[in-house]
């Protein structure tokens, strides 16, 4: 087996048998999103209008909480430093670590959007865009979201300060997330690519990023 | 490159040239005050407002320079390993976050008179927040390891991060605005164009000038500031070292 | 206790280090250290808390690098430090065993992750070397510290490398793992691999030379002197 | 001179810019040259206190 799926075979059984962190994230991403209509009101047409964006902020704060799972138990067990020092590519042992988090906590998250986008009476056009947009910007939220776990190991206070790292480079992918959907429902389409444009921007910087601040958080 | 790796020579060379980027700043500020107070005639479309320009303008864009200053410290440090590129971009990000925070200020105290309200989501402030965002987020995480060492790399790390992602935020914030709010005038950008006057050009030039080498000068400053306390900290590691030792030899 | 079969023999490779010098936390632990560890050699590293034995194999093993000096491998200066770790095993003090897998579940990984493949009758021999047989099919959260480390230190056997780096290996164990552990060490060395230990009591090995890294320990006056 | 102050009516809005605008850039140095004093009366301290001890 290649290094890659070896590392992510590991962190998938990994994520199996502990499950109840995965399940964490979308019990928060569905709590949160129920919020908004105690907070604003009932009104139907009000919550169809914020429906993309609520949807959108409360996934990138779902996946914000379950970052820290991606690196944090491997640099205090000391499988970080062996995971260093197997020879292997760094970049793509972090690929994996990072499509491991994808499928983990990105794909339920799309799996349960449409659910949460009908409690906020989502016009039905948007529901196809809605979970492409997720599709295509939640690989960047991982990816972005693995520089930033790696920064803050070893910190104090690293959950928050991630929070401060993460999220202002969440924003281009927030706005273009949110305008594919509302795109649909006015009929003004936005081309969802432009989402897997900085997806692949992010595949191809993120993982060496990364790597870069593991070996520091290493040494 | 690699003399100004030393940092003895480095700042040799810096104390050499602070009183001249010192005293320059306080000529140009000397100038340039009275003519963007004074002289300077209001604008025909803003009336006595453009002079906010002349202080909202060479802040934002040492908000910017500095970051670039930063980012290129941080490639530096990390690529080459120069401690004086580190420092730099360590003593810069404070004024950077000052900078920014103040072309966020001046422009909200220019939009209330200009469109009637403090704050528009116009994509230039929006950048603004984000970037003054990405400044505290720099030195949060500069600050929040025990050992200083390892947050320096984390930082620089981060901020070459930031530096890619800066263009891509401005990109997304312009599209986003143009979308939502084709009608907003543009900050700055108009009052410029507008009025490519010389009455208009000299304060603001001056005062760009007067700003800049303002930054130089504090940064110099910083950086000595920041050379001595690496200097401190490692008297006192040795101080803790020997105590160790005069503890083992007791034993 | 099955004696592990000598299965494959290192090409000779001396590792050395010259004129090491190693900051940590702007700290200069220690400077000027020269050591070298011939094919079936090993060494000893001693020294009071704080002398940086533990920072010394971080550094050996490329974790973290030298302010001055230089890594060899067969006299090579070593630059590439993935191909550096393909030749060693590092155990720390840290297990790095994961809970929720089990003890077999927990080596194959590390197996195919450095062998590319896993291999059974390997497995098997790691297992049986610290006594672990019994425990293959547990979560290895239910292990105890002492077991744990046996976990560990079975990595080394599961792939062949020749650079050995041991922090302080016999923590936690008891006098027959102790046993099974310098049994371990003595058949690697007698396959041509050295072994690197930092150890406050048992050497594991009687014919080691010794590296006090406290001797290293730079006085104040070069503190100072590196710094003006 | 009222009239100059009043500055055509926008007086509440450029003022208080030139005013944080200067706050920010003095407070910015005076916090410069005040770090940068306290570390040369501590370094120069340690360095004293160093040849005090012949080491």
């Amino acid at each position: 087996m290649s290094v890659f799926t070896t590392v992510l075979a590991r962190d998938l059984r990994l994520a199996l048998r502990q499950s109840a962190d995965s399940l964490t994230v979308i019990a928060f991403f569905a709590i949160a999103t129920v919020l908004f209509p105690f907070g604003i009101g009932p009104e139907a047409n009000i919550l169809a209008r914020i429906a993309p964006g609520v949807v959108w902020v409360t996934a990138l704060l779902a996946a914000l909480l379950s970052l820290d799972r991606i690196f944090t138990v491997d640099f205090e067990d000391g499988t970080l430093d062996q995971l260093i020092l197997s020879g292997a590519p760094l970049p793509v042992v972090v690929l994996a670590k990072v499509t491991a988090h994808w499928l983990t906590t990105g794909v339920p998250l799309i799996i349960m959007s449409p659910v949460l986008a009908v409690t906020l009476h989502l016009p039905a056009e948007g529901y196809v865009p809605l979970m492409l947009a997720l599709l295509l910007g939640t690989p960047t939220v991982s990816l972005v979201g693995a520089v930033g776990a790696a920064l803050v190991l070893g910190t104090r206070r690293g959950g928050v300060l991630l929070s401060l790292l993460v999220l202002p480079l969440y924003i281009p992918v927030l706005i273009f997330g949110t305008a594919v959907i509302e795109g649909a429902i006015t009929g003004v389409p936005v081309t969802p690519l432009i989402l897997a444009g900085f997806a692949i921007l992010a595949l191809t910087l993120c993982p060496w990023a990364a790597s870069a601040a593991l070996r520091q958080a290493a040494e | 490159m690699h003399r100004f790796a030393n940092p003895t020579q480095f700042m040799r060379i810096a104390n050499a040239i602070f009183p001249w980027v010192a005293g320059l700043a306080v000529i140009l500020f000397v100038i340039g005050l009275p003519i963007a107070l004074v002289t300077s005639p209001p604008d025909y479309q803003q009336g006595e407002t453009v002079r906010i320009m002349y202080i909202h303008v060479p802040s934002a864009w040492l908000a910017l320079m500095v970051y670039g200053t930063m980012a290129g410290g941080s490639a530096a440090f990390l690529i080459w390993r120069h401690p004086i590129a580190n420092l730099t971009a360590k003593a810069a990000a404070p004024m950077g976050a000052v900078f920014t925070g103040l072309a966020l200020v001046t422009g909200m105290l220019w939009g209330q008179p200009m469109w009637g309200t403090f704050w528009v989501w116009d994509a230039r402030l929006t950048s603004f927040l984000i970037l003054f965002f990405l400044y505290l987020g720099y030195l949060a995480l500069g600050d929040a390891f025990e050992d200083s060492e390892r947050g320096d790399k984390a930082a620089a790390i981060l901020c070459l991060v930031g530096s890619i992602n800066i263009p891509i935020i401005h990109f997304s914030v312009t599209w986003w605005n143009t979308l939502h709010q084709p009608s907003i005038m543009k900050l700055g950008g108009d009052g410029v164009k507008s009025s490519v006057d010389g009455s208009i050009l000299l304060p603001l030039f001056v005062m760009l000038g007067a700003f800049t080498m303002y930054f130089f000068a504090v940064l110099i400053l910083r950086l000595r500031s920041e050379l001595l306390a690496a200097k401190i900290r490692n008297a006192r590691l040795s101080q803790a070292a020997v105590g160790d030792a005069l503890g083992q030899a007791a034993e | 206790m099955v004696r592990l079969m000598v299965e494959k023999t290192f090409t000779a490779q001396t590792f050395s280090g010259a004129n090491l010098s190693c900051r940590r936390g702007g700290r200069l632990v220690f400077a000027g250290l020269h050591f070298a560890v011939p094919p079936g050699g090993a060494l000893i590293l001693r020294g009071h808390n704080g002398s940086g034995k533990t920072t010394l194999l971080r550094l050996m093993a490329g974790l973290t690098p030298s302010s001055a000096g230089h890594l060899a491998w067969d006299g090579q200066a070593i630059d590439d430090p993935d191909a550096h770790a393909a030749r060693l095993r590092f155990v720390t003090h840290l297990d790095a065993v994961k809970p929720a897998l089990t003890v077999a579940e927990n080596l194959s990984f590390w197996m195919s992750l450095w062998a590319g493949k896993t291999n059974e009758s390997a497995l098997q021999k790691s297992l049986q070397a610290f006594d672990l047989k019994r425990f293959e099919t547990f979560p290895a959260r239910l292990l105890s510290a002492g077991q744990r480390h046996r976990l560990a230190l079975s990595r080394l056997l599961v792939a062949p490398a020749p650079l050995w780096l041991l922090d302080e290996p016999g923590n936690a164990l008891d006098d027959a793992s102790l046993a099974a552990l310098a049994r371990a060490i003595a058949d690697h060395r007698a396959s041509g691999g050295q072994v690197v230990i930092a150890s406050h009591g048992s050497a594991f090995v009687d014919d080691g030379m010794t590296l006090d890294v406290g001797a290293f320990t730079p006085t104040t006056a070069a503190h100072w002197s590196e710094e003006e | 001179m009222a009239e100059y102050f009043n500055m055509g009516g926008y007086a509440a809005w450029i003022w208080p810019c030139y005013g944080l605008v200067t706050l920010g850039l003095v407070g910015v140095l005076v916090t410069t040259l005040r770090g940068l004093n306290a570390r040369t009366r501590e370094f120069e301290a340690l360095k004293s206190a160093r040849r005090g001890d012949g080491a």
